[in-house]
């Protein structure tokens, strides 16, 4: 093969499929400053991995976070610095082999939730998340992302939903919980204040949320409404770390929020859905968006200082809260959810480790799509159970859909009887009747 | 403003060598007095704080001997009480002190003169009488 | 009474005075005590072995030091007491006379005489640099030193070249070791040196056949083996972080440490803060000017009588260019980074659920 | 060469050879790394009190909650041996006259038994600091050649300045200049090995700070 039929071979491949070239050639656009600055401050002090549970639960190096980075580093050497190229000239480094990315699939996948907990306690500063996610970029593209969340992201962009839920299902949910509130649940209503988003997760497994929003929303005495076009909150693309992808995903409910004219697009209890939309969303999109992205957190928070709702009584027991990684320590919806369960638990007990230093339930990132990493996931979850056995509660309350169900999955193992309840449930459970504006409306 | 006037610091004393001192002349003393010969410590090469070595020469005390030589500058000899050791300090024309030793002796080497130098002042002795005539 | 004492009593030095002498110099070369005694009887004793004293590249500072003390010291007069069988300096001889009496003493004492130098060896064209009655020092040296039974080598010049071999060293100045492999041979380096260690390398090599114990630089150890630093009256302040900021100010006047004024006392080798100069009166550090390192070899391209040890020794000159070439580099790697980041992003293919699988799999 | 000329050489050319060095690496690899650039957040910040690069610079350095209790050695030994080196080469009075010869500014140093005591300590804390790295399983699977490369280079200055005070095993003279050396190398190899975080980890802390401060969570 002459070098131009070669080339143009190269470029065929490159274009097309997933492939090592086009891995390398991502990587090199998203490795920018910050990136160059983390690999270059790195002491190999090992920290790190003192805050990841797959390595504290494992107690296997290898799953300590920088080294999670390797391929990432080495990309960022050879390509963007001085001392590299000139190894690179003189053959003392290796170029990175697909072999290699393969291998490193379970580091960067199976055995990553990009909780963030690293980022937070590395001595240097490094944000090692943040170097995950761009890793992922190159992983994907190498065609090296897990079989699982590859198929969940092919649903998502081409069902709708990650889990392969069409509109109907969400119709039908709709009705039931019309019927269970009595409530009316707005559909496509252009001009209303919020348009609420759901996961997969909720429709299929927690159908009980809708009905709770319906009734805070109607209590509060706030214009809703849910998108037949977009409904879906989730983001599989975020996940498998293809921004290109996460960008269709996003640009969904963007478009339709702008339609309908809505003023706040409320995320729903799930946390990479809201970090996709409120702060990776404009930046994929490339503009700021002509509306609020809000968790459901921070809506019920604000409409608890504005007095639009109340609650009365409390939960039996002792509850704590676990806190999404996404939501909080990546998100920063800190203190809305320990208001909120000041107002439904008598006994609110903290995990010992909690706020933005919670420890991740093991599933997120996509793990918990990823078949693969099941063991790992379980295994993972021993640092969740500790925390949980310590604190000693006997109601485990969060507010992300995909921890709730890694988190029963989880106790189920591990044969803890602890329920496992979304905080906007909760709420919606205590909320006091005689809220004034009603009163008002009635009268 | 003279040398003099110059602040230099006093060390704490360190008594581990001056100890050492002490004992190391117990073991010459009692050789002096099984064999008749003695020895000599010399101070200028012990690493002694001059706090140390006032505290050596406060600890041996002053005996009932001085003895002045003059040769080459003052040097003073004097027994310490503990008899048998004399404390030497040889000093120069300008009166710095060059040697300083600790003696083990009857009667310090040097001060009893030497056969020739008798028999020369018996010369000296003779000669005079015989100019006196 | 034996010749020395004879002659020491003719210059109205008493037995006991000189043996108080020796105790001295056995004190200052740390022997025991009982070596003194020793000492005295073995120079009492001594045949009057002969030196020869030749002088080289010289500024017979070294000679001044040990004949022109304040008054007739020992150490001149032990000296004097040694045969000095040639001297230029000091004999009365000149001329052919002089010569001949070189010639004379080198060869009645074959394999005896104590040669001591002054000076450094110039080896520049072929030694011409400095001559004595036609021959260079290089071939004199040359015929004389294989007869000697040891060597001295008085002065830093002699020991390590001193000032002739400062750079730029136009004479080809280089110590006598450099030329004298095979003799005993003991370096008194200083600038001058001080008397008291000629006298007790010769007392000791009179008294015991040998040189003293000699360090890697072939200094007695006894005189040479603690820096002036470590014996400084000074060095409390030094500890204390108290130094002189100038020569008038008044840190100097309460005496404080001269580190900061250039003081070399730190790697200079020697005994003047001990053993002083001038009948045991006073050293440099004691007048108030820091040690200059006299005694160490190259100490006059030391980096500066002046310039604190810690300070660098000379100007910085490649730290602006340093920067410049620096900022260079890295606005060439920018460029060249932000061309590569600029090709990928501009190669980018955007990316769909196609290709999260490898293209080819399937095909072969 | 002589003693006396080695140190000259050391304090001399070599001095300016290694802050030549030094800063031709300094400069080229900031520019190298900062230049790399990266794209504005569009997302519009929420706005929380200590949330910023700046306090991250700062907070950075006391270990998170938790943290202590899982590698106390990684943090009393990074402390000491930190301080411990901070103190020395800046407080240190014949450091001090380099750095105001080199500067022009210069400070009031600590005393000499001070130094002493502090170097000792220091040069235990490394030695602390490497065993932790080859008897802990994750420092010991992370490291590589230079990883204890750089230990050496660090070690050495501290160690040799020791000796050279103390007069231990070689004459001064020899022992300052080699003390000056090592210390040379580690200066000029600064740039170019993961010693370098003495500079980026100011720019990875902030970046890290910021990056998360516009999310409103103080790191």
């Amino acid at each position: 093969m002459s070098s131009t039929a070669l080339q143009a071979h190269n470029s065929t491949r490159a274009t097309r499929g997933a492939s090592l070239e086009r891995a390398v050639e991502v990587l090199k656009e998203v490795i920018d400053a910050p990136i160059a600055s983390y690999f270059s401050s790195c002491v190999h002090c090992g920290l790190c991995a003192e805050a990841c549970l797959f390595y504290t639960e494992t107690g296997e190096p290898k799953y300590t976070p920088i080294h999670k980075l390797e391929p990432l580093r080495r990309v960022w050497e050879r390509e963007y610095t001085l001392l590299g190229r000139v190894k690179k000239w003189l053959g003392l480094s290796k170029p990175l082999t697909d072999e290699e990315l393969g291998a490193w699939r379970e580091l960067v996948y199976d055995s990553c939730t990009m909780c963030g907990r690293c980022s937070l306690v590395c001595p240097v500063g490094n944000d090692l998340v943040y170097m995950i996610r761009k890793l992922r970029e190159g992983m994907a593209l190498a065609g090296h992302a897990p079989p699982g969340v590859v198929a969940a992201t092919r649903r998502t962009v081409e069902i709708g939903s990650p889990m392969g839920i069409r509109w109907p299902a969400v119709a039908a949910q709709i009705k039931h919980v019309e019927a269970e509130t009595g409530l009316k649940v707005p559909i496509d209503q252009a001009g209303a204040e919020y348009m609420l988003l759901l996961s997969s997760m909720e429709i299929i497994n927690f159908p009980e949320y809708l009905s709770a929003i319906a009734r805070i929303m109607h209590v509060a005495g706030k214009t809703w409404t849910l998108c037949s076009e977009a409904f879906e909150a989730t983001n599989s693309g975020i996940q498998i770390g293809v921004s290109d992808i996460a960008r269709v995903i996003v640009a969904r409910v963007v478009n339709a929020a702008e339609r309908l004219q809505v003023k706040t697009v409320v995320s729903p209890e799930c946390g990479h859905a809201y970090f996709a939309l409120r702060w990776d969303g404009p930046n994929l999109m490339g503009r700021p968006f002509g509306f609020e992205v809000k968790h459901v957190l921070e809506v019920l928070d604000e409409f608890r200082v504005q007095g639009l709702i109340r609650t009365e009584g409390f939960e039996e027991g002792r509850l704590t809260f676990h806190d999404p990684c996404q939501i909080v320590r990546r998100g920063g919806v800190i203190e809305p959810q320990r208001h909120l369960m000041q107002m439904i638990a008598r006994d609110f007990v903290e995990m010992d480790e909690t706020g933005k230093y919670n420890w991740c339930c093991g599933g997120g990132g996509g793990v918990s799509a990823n078949e693969e990493a099941e063991g790992l996931r379980l295994a993972a979850f021993k640092r969740k159970k500790a925390q949980l056995e310590a604190c000693g509660a006997q109601t485990l309350v969060t507010a992300c859909a995909n921890c709730r169900i890694v988190l029963e999955e989880g106790l189920e193992h591990y044969q803890m009887a602890l329920p496992v309840v979304g905080l906007t449930e909760l709420v919606a459970k205590h909320l006091a009747q005689d809220d004034g504006r009603r009163q008002d409306e009635e009268g | 403003m003279g040398l003099e006037a110059i602040p230099v610091v006093v060390e704490p004393a360190d008594l581990a060598a001056a100890r050492a001192v002490l004992r190391e002349l117990a073991v010459l003393v009692e050789r002096l007095l099984a064999t008749g010969e003695g020895g000599a410590i010399d101070l200028g090469v012990l690493p002694l704080t001059p706090a140390a070595r006032a505290w050596l020469i406060d600890r041996l005390g002053r005996g009932e001997v001085e003895i002045r030589l003059t040769a080459g500058g003052q040097s003073t000899i004097t027994e310490t009480g503990c008899a048998g050791v004399w404390w030497v300090r040889h000093g120069n024309e300008a009166g710095v002190v060059t040697s300083e030793l600790l003696e083990v002796a009857y009667v310090p080497g040097l001060v009893p003169v030497s056969r020739a130098e008798v028999e020369n002042g018996l010369q000296r002795l003779n000669s005079g009488l015989d100019g006196l005539n | 009474m034996n010749e020395l004492q004879e002659r020491l009593a003719w210059r109205g030095i008493s037995r006991r005075g000189f043996l108080k002498y020796c105790t001295m110099l056995a004190s200052l070369m740390a022997l025991p005590p009982a070596a003194g005694q020793a000492m005295a009887e073995a120079l009492a004793r001594a045949r009057r072995p002969a030196v020869i004293w030749l002088p080289f590249q010289e500024c017979t500072g070294c000679l001044e030091s040990i004949t022109r003390s304040h008054t007739p010291t020992i150490e001149g007069l032990i000296f004097d007491a040694l045969s000095l069988d040639y001297s230029e300096t000091l004999m009365a001889a000149a001329g052919h006379q002089a010569e001949q009496a070189l010639k004379r003493a080198v060869e009645d004492n074959a394999g005896r005489f104590i040669l001591v130098i002054d000076g450094s060896v110039p080896t520049g064209l072929n030694g011409a640099y400095s001559c004595i009655a036609g021959r260079s020092n290089l071939d004199l040296l040359r015929e004389v030193a294989p007869k000697a039974a040891v060597v001295i080598a008085m002065g830093s010049c002699a020991a390590f070249g001193g000032i002739p071999a400062a750079r730029p060293n136009p004479t080809g100045a280089v110590a006598i070791s450099e030329i004298v492999r095979d003799k005993p041979l003991v370096n008194i380096p200083g600038c001058p040196p001080i008397p008291v260690v000629m006298t007790g390398v010769i007392a000791h090599y009179l008294t015991f056949g040998s040189l003293p114990e000699l360090d890697r630089l072939r200094r007695p150890r006894a005189f040479y083996g603690e820096t002036i630093h470590d014996r400084c009256y000074r060095r409390p302040f030094y500890d204390r972080g108290l130094f002189a900021k100038s020569f008038d100010d008044e840190g100097a006047r309460q005496g404080w440490c001269l580190f900061e004024l250039g003081c070399k006392g730190p790697v200079t080798y020697n005994a003047c803060a001990h053993v002083k100069w001038n009948d045991h009166t006073s050293f440099p550090i004691e007048s108030g000017h820091g040690c200059i390192g006299c005694s160490e070899p190259g100490f006059w391209d030391a980096g500066g009588f002046y310039r604190p040890l810690s300070a660098p020794a000379g100007p910085l000159k490649l730290a602006a260019g340093a920067v410049a070439a620096g900022a260079a580099v890295g606005v060439a790697v920018a460029i060249a980074n932000r061309a590569r980041k600029g090709a990928a992003r501009a190669a980018h293919v955007t990316a769909t659920v196609a290709d999260l699988e490898k293209a080819d799999g399937g095909e072969r | 060469m002589n003693a006396l000329e080695f140190l000259a050489w050391v304090r001399g050319p070599g001095l300016d050879l290694a802050l030549a060095v030094f800063a031709l690496g300094v400069v080229w690899r900031l520019i190298e790394i900062y230049t790399l650039g990266r794209k504005p957040d569009l997302a519009p910040p929420r706005r929380v009190p200590a949330a910023s690069g700046w306090h991250t610079l700062w907070r950075r350095m006391l270990p998170p909650p938790g943290m202590f209790r899982r590698s106390p050695v990684s943090y009393v030994g990074g402390y000491v041996f930190h301080l411990g080196l901070a103190i020395v080469v800046f407080f240190f009075i014949p450091h001090i006259q380099l750095i105001k010869a080199l500067l022009g500014l210069s400070w009031p140093g600590l005393p000499s038994p001070v130094i002493d005591a502090v170097t000792v300590v220091t040069l235990a804390a490394m030695v602390v600091v490497l065993i932790d790295r080859v008897r802990r399983p994750v420092k010991r699977y992370l490291s590589t050649f230079e990883d204890y490369f750089v230990w050496v280079l660090t070690f050495l200055p501290v160690l040799t300045g020791y000796l050279a005070v103390k007069h231990l095993w070689l004459p001064y003279t020899t022992m300052l200049a080699l003390h000056i050396l090592s210390a040379e190398l580690l200066i000029a190899l600064l740039p170019f090995t993961k010693l370098f975080h003495a500079f980026t980890a100011w720019g990875s802390r902030w970046f890290n700070g910021e990056i998360n401060a516009r999310r409103g969570v103080p790191v």
